[in-house]
């Protein structure tokens, strides 16, 4: 019963969730992209990188590959805790 | 004026409720002193009476648990508290569905409405 | 032959087939695949949202001679989404291990200690 | 050069420093370490005040990550933010106080609390992390940043939730977080991909200026409300709730409530400053306030058939959280009416912004208690408790504080926001009224209760040997009694210099939009 419920609310979330991507954008043609355009154009002169996708993340949003290392430390911070030696206790 | 907290429909104010409270302990020292004056420190004046039995040892034995307390209360919500109880089983998977659940009627709403 | 929206559609179906997973396996180890489903699905939208039609590799000396490049954001997104996918999936997977040390199953619904 | 322009950096800056050296220092022995911990907390604390007091004095700091100049929000020739932003407007800079204070009092508390289990060094590196996430989720501006702090906190907290791994209950507890926790997490990412797909921006103030609704941004809206409402407690998905505050320990529970208050926080930005006045029909404002009186009247009637004393707790988290949806919700409704928001919109803002900071204080305070009452006794079932009063006074005195103030008694701070939040809500509808003031008659009992069995009753055996309560347990729950007494008797203090400017900042969208995009919005 509850199950079933649940499953049913699924199918609407995801009919919902469909309906939604269904209407972003063509698939192919985002229209007038002005922030992807600064990148394409201005990452050679600028920051002298080659590939578009490396000044970006190095640099451009730099701070999300911060984040990035930040959150694989906390993860073996978190499984060096789990799996650390010592008594029971 | 600096413990006064307007509201927008009135006021309220953190010292009159101190001096409310001053008073207030006030009394209830006065009270406190204004006892019998025969009481007499260390004698058998300091026992506990219980009902007449002997007093247990150990206070363990006279404290009320906290299972039982609220007793009644609990005792009359009874079959509110089984359907709260059936929806804090435990199941991962049942928190997880009352999740989707809430996420289905909310974006429903808010796509509908 | 045109795809139209083809390639979100799937993806949308990738992420509610992670969410019946997680609903209804049983088996810890499969639930977790559940949640790597949905986080590949999530990985995907954004690759998706980032194609242009006939768009090149947005590397100028590999890209040729084509005006058009596909959109370089969702790519570093996705590479930052990754790792932290890949950083929860292990977390994920070292604590189901201590869940069959201490319950001796991988059953979810024999996780009940915790009620009330 | 100007340090103070350098404030939105550091603030995340050196917990993270912290965290990242902590093994380092480890090495040292355990005073280095202890002393590295402290030293950091203090600093966050310090930072956080000069960046609250530079937010109060100057306006808005925008901070952009790897600009030439770290001001310039948009590059030339461009009418959008294309870097990293940190926006730190009133809110912001009000929420990093409050957390920053109770990472400090947690740092103190843990020093001596911990002290006897191994792993001390992952422990100070991952608490030091969960600080960084939640100060990260409340000052920056960037979508896609915000997901990444909030994955750091999430998976610090997992591991924290779990840290006594030698517990059963305590890996239940932290992978069922886990589990809702990543789906809510991606929920957020599917979000952001959506708004991205649409307007091609990142940054929330862009957004906010671009946005108009169509079917798209309204299920972006609906999974960031629920995905958020998840990690901060809503009623029928705080579930995780009771499991992870109860099973964790004392001062991560502690830290945890105001890591929870960050979603929350997020969901306030998402509404107010991205939606806003987009969002033209009342759904939203009816979703939270709907919201905030089941989770806040349905979690207090299970707290208190609780006998844990850290699950009774946790469920009078979640319940008060729903003081602050209330809240916050009856200015949602009003917003965009001036008229109703000069009469009750804006006094409701006030309640509930006043009541996230005295409930990170005061529920951080009853946690730690709940802490000190494990250490002393080592159980944490009330049955098997009972006359401590006699072993740790200031113990108690601090517990009758916080609970005074969470049951909202005159002249505690919860009453003082409760009070701007019942009257307020009466203007909307008595019934909103009515079930707050049931909620919190039930809080007061629940609290009598922990009171009168952990703490008063004749002396027993069992409790002969307890242990007593170190000197840094002491200091650590005392920051937060003081802060506690500090906002009872100073009300209009706070309610002027850190509430107002807050609540102002949250209905001000145009200010926090032209914060970055300048002339160009």
């Amino acid at each position: 019963m509850r199950k079933t419920i649940f499953i049913i609310a699924a199918l609407v979330f995801g009919g919902l969730m469909l309906g939604a991507l269904d209407s972003i954008h063509p698939f192919g043609e985002p229209g007038n992209v002005p922030m992807d355009e600064y990148f394409l154009h201005h990452a050679l002169e600028d920051r002298s990188s080659e590939n578009v996708v490396t000044s970006i993340v190095f640099d451009y949003r730099g701070f999300d590959t911060i984040g990035e290392a930040a959150v694989l430390f906390t993860a073996v911070c978190s499984v060096l805790a789990l799996f650390r030696e010592g008594a029971k206790k | 004026m600096w413990t006064k907290v307007v509201t927008g429909f009135g006021y309220w104010d953190v010292y009159s409720w101190l001096i409310f409270l001053a008073i207030a302990s006030f009394f209830t020292l006065w009270l406190r002193n204004s006892g019998r004056q025969d009481y007499k420190e260390g004698t058998y004046q300091d026992e506990i009476y219980f009902s007449g039995n002997d007093v247990p040892e150990d206070g363990q034995d006279i404290s009320v648990p906290a299972d039982s307390a609220y007793w009644g209360f609990i005792k009359v919500f009874r079959p509110y508290y089984d359907v709260m109880l059936s929806v804090h089983n435990g199941l991962a998977q049942d928190y997880l569905g009352y999740f989707v659940l809430s996420i289905a009627i909310i974006t429903a709403l808010i796509v509908l409405l | 032959m045109t795809v139209g929206n083809m390639p979100f559609l799937v993806v949308g179906i990738l992420f509610l087939m992670g969410v019946l997973a997680i609903l209804r396996e049983k088996n810890l180890i499969k639930i977790a695949i559940g949640i790597s489903i949905i986080e590949s699905a999530v990985n995907m939208l954004l690759i998706t949202l980032g194609y242009r039609l006939s768009g090149d590799i947005p590397v100028y000396f590999l890209s040729g001679d084509v005006d058009v490049m596909v959109m370089p954001t969702p790519q570093a997104l996705t590479l930052t989404a990754i790792v932290i996918a890949l950083a929860t999936s292990a977390l994920m997977l070292s604590v189901i291990m201590l869940i069959y040390k201490h319950y001796g199953t991988l059953n979810v619904d024999e996780l009940r200690r915790l009620r009330g | 050069m100007n340090w103070h322009a350098h404030l939105p950096a550091l603030l995340l800056a050196v917990p993270l420093l912290g965290a990242f050296a902590t093994p380092v220092f480890n090495m040292g022995g355990k005073t280095l370490r202890n002393a590295w911990f402290i030293v950091i907390s203090s600093s966050v604390f310090l930072i956080a005040l000069a960046l609250w007091h530079q937010v109060s004095v100057n306006g808005i700091q925008v901070y952009v990550m790897g600009a030439e100049q770290f001001a310039l929000s948009l590059p030339s020739g461009m009418k959008l933010p294309v870097r990293i932003i940190l926006e730190v407007d009133a809110l912001s800079a009000f929420m990093a106080l409050a957390g920053s204070i109770t990472s400090l009092a947690g740092a103190w508390f843990s020093l001596s609390f911990m002290d006897r289990f191994t792993g001390l060094s992952r422990f100070v590196s991952l608490y030091l992390l969960l600080t960084v996430g939640m100060l990260g989720m409340m000052i920056t501006g960037d979508l896609f940043n915000f997901f990444v702090f909030l994955e750091i906190a999430s998976v610090a907290s997992y591991g924290l939730v779990a840290f006594w791994r030698d517990r059963p209950q305590a890996i239940e507890a932290s992978f069922k977080y886990m589990l809702l926790s990543q789906l809510a997490a991606m929920l957020v990412l599917v979000a952001i991909g959506f708004l991205y797909g649409r307007y091609n921006v990142l940054n929330m103030a862009a957004i906010g200026s671009l946005i108009h609704m169509g079917i798209v941004e309204k299920v972006a809206l609906a999974f960031l409300i629920s995905a958020l409402a998840l990690k901060c407690g809503a009623f029928p998905m705080y579930l995780w709730i009771p499991d992870a505050y109860g099973e964790a320990p004392a001062s991560v529970s502690c830290l945890l409530v105001t890591v929870s208050q960050a979603s929350l926080y997020g969901l306030f930005r998402v509404c107010f400053s991205i939606y806003g006045l987009a969002m033209s029909n009342k759904v939203v404002a009816w979703i939270l306030i709907i919201f905030g009186l089941l989770s806040m009247f349905i979690a207090v009637s299970m707290a208190v058939i609780q006998h844990e004393v850290k699950r009774l707790m946790a469920y009078h988290a979640v319940s008060q959280t729903g003081y602050m949806l209330l809240g916050v919700g009856v200015g949602l409704l009003a917003l965009g009416n001036s008229q109703a928001l000069a009469e009750y919109g804006f006094t409701a803002l006030k309640g509930g912004v006043f009541h996230i900071f005295n409930h990170a204080m005061y529920k951080g305070l009853l946690f730690l208690t709940a802490g000190t009452l494990y250490y002393m006794t080592g159980t944490r079932d009330l049955n098997k408790m009972g006359g401590l009063v006699r072993k740790s006074p200031w113990t108690a005195f601090m517990f009758v504080v916080a609970a005074a103030a969470i049951a909202g008694l005159p002249p505690m701070n919860g009453f003082a926001s409760k009070l701007l939040i019942y009257q307020s809500s009466f203007a909307v509808h008595p019934l909103l009224t009515v079930v707050a003031l049931v909620t919190s008659i039930l809080t007061l009992a629940s609290f009598v209760k922990v009171f009168q069995t952990a703490f008063l009753g004749p002396e027993q055996d069992r409790m002969a040997d307890v242990k007593k309560v170190p000197a840094t347990m002491l200091v650590g729950m005392g920051i937060l009694t003081v802060a506690v007494l500090l906002l009872t008797f100073f009300p209009t203090w706070a309610l002027s210099h850190l509430v107002e400017p807050a609540a102002k900042a949250l209905v001000d969208q145009a200010g926090y939009i032209a914060a970055i995009m300048g002339g160009a919005f």
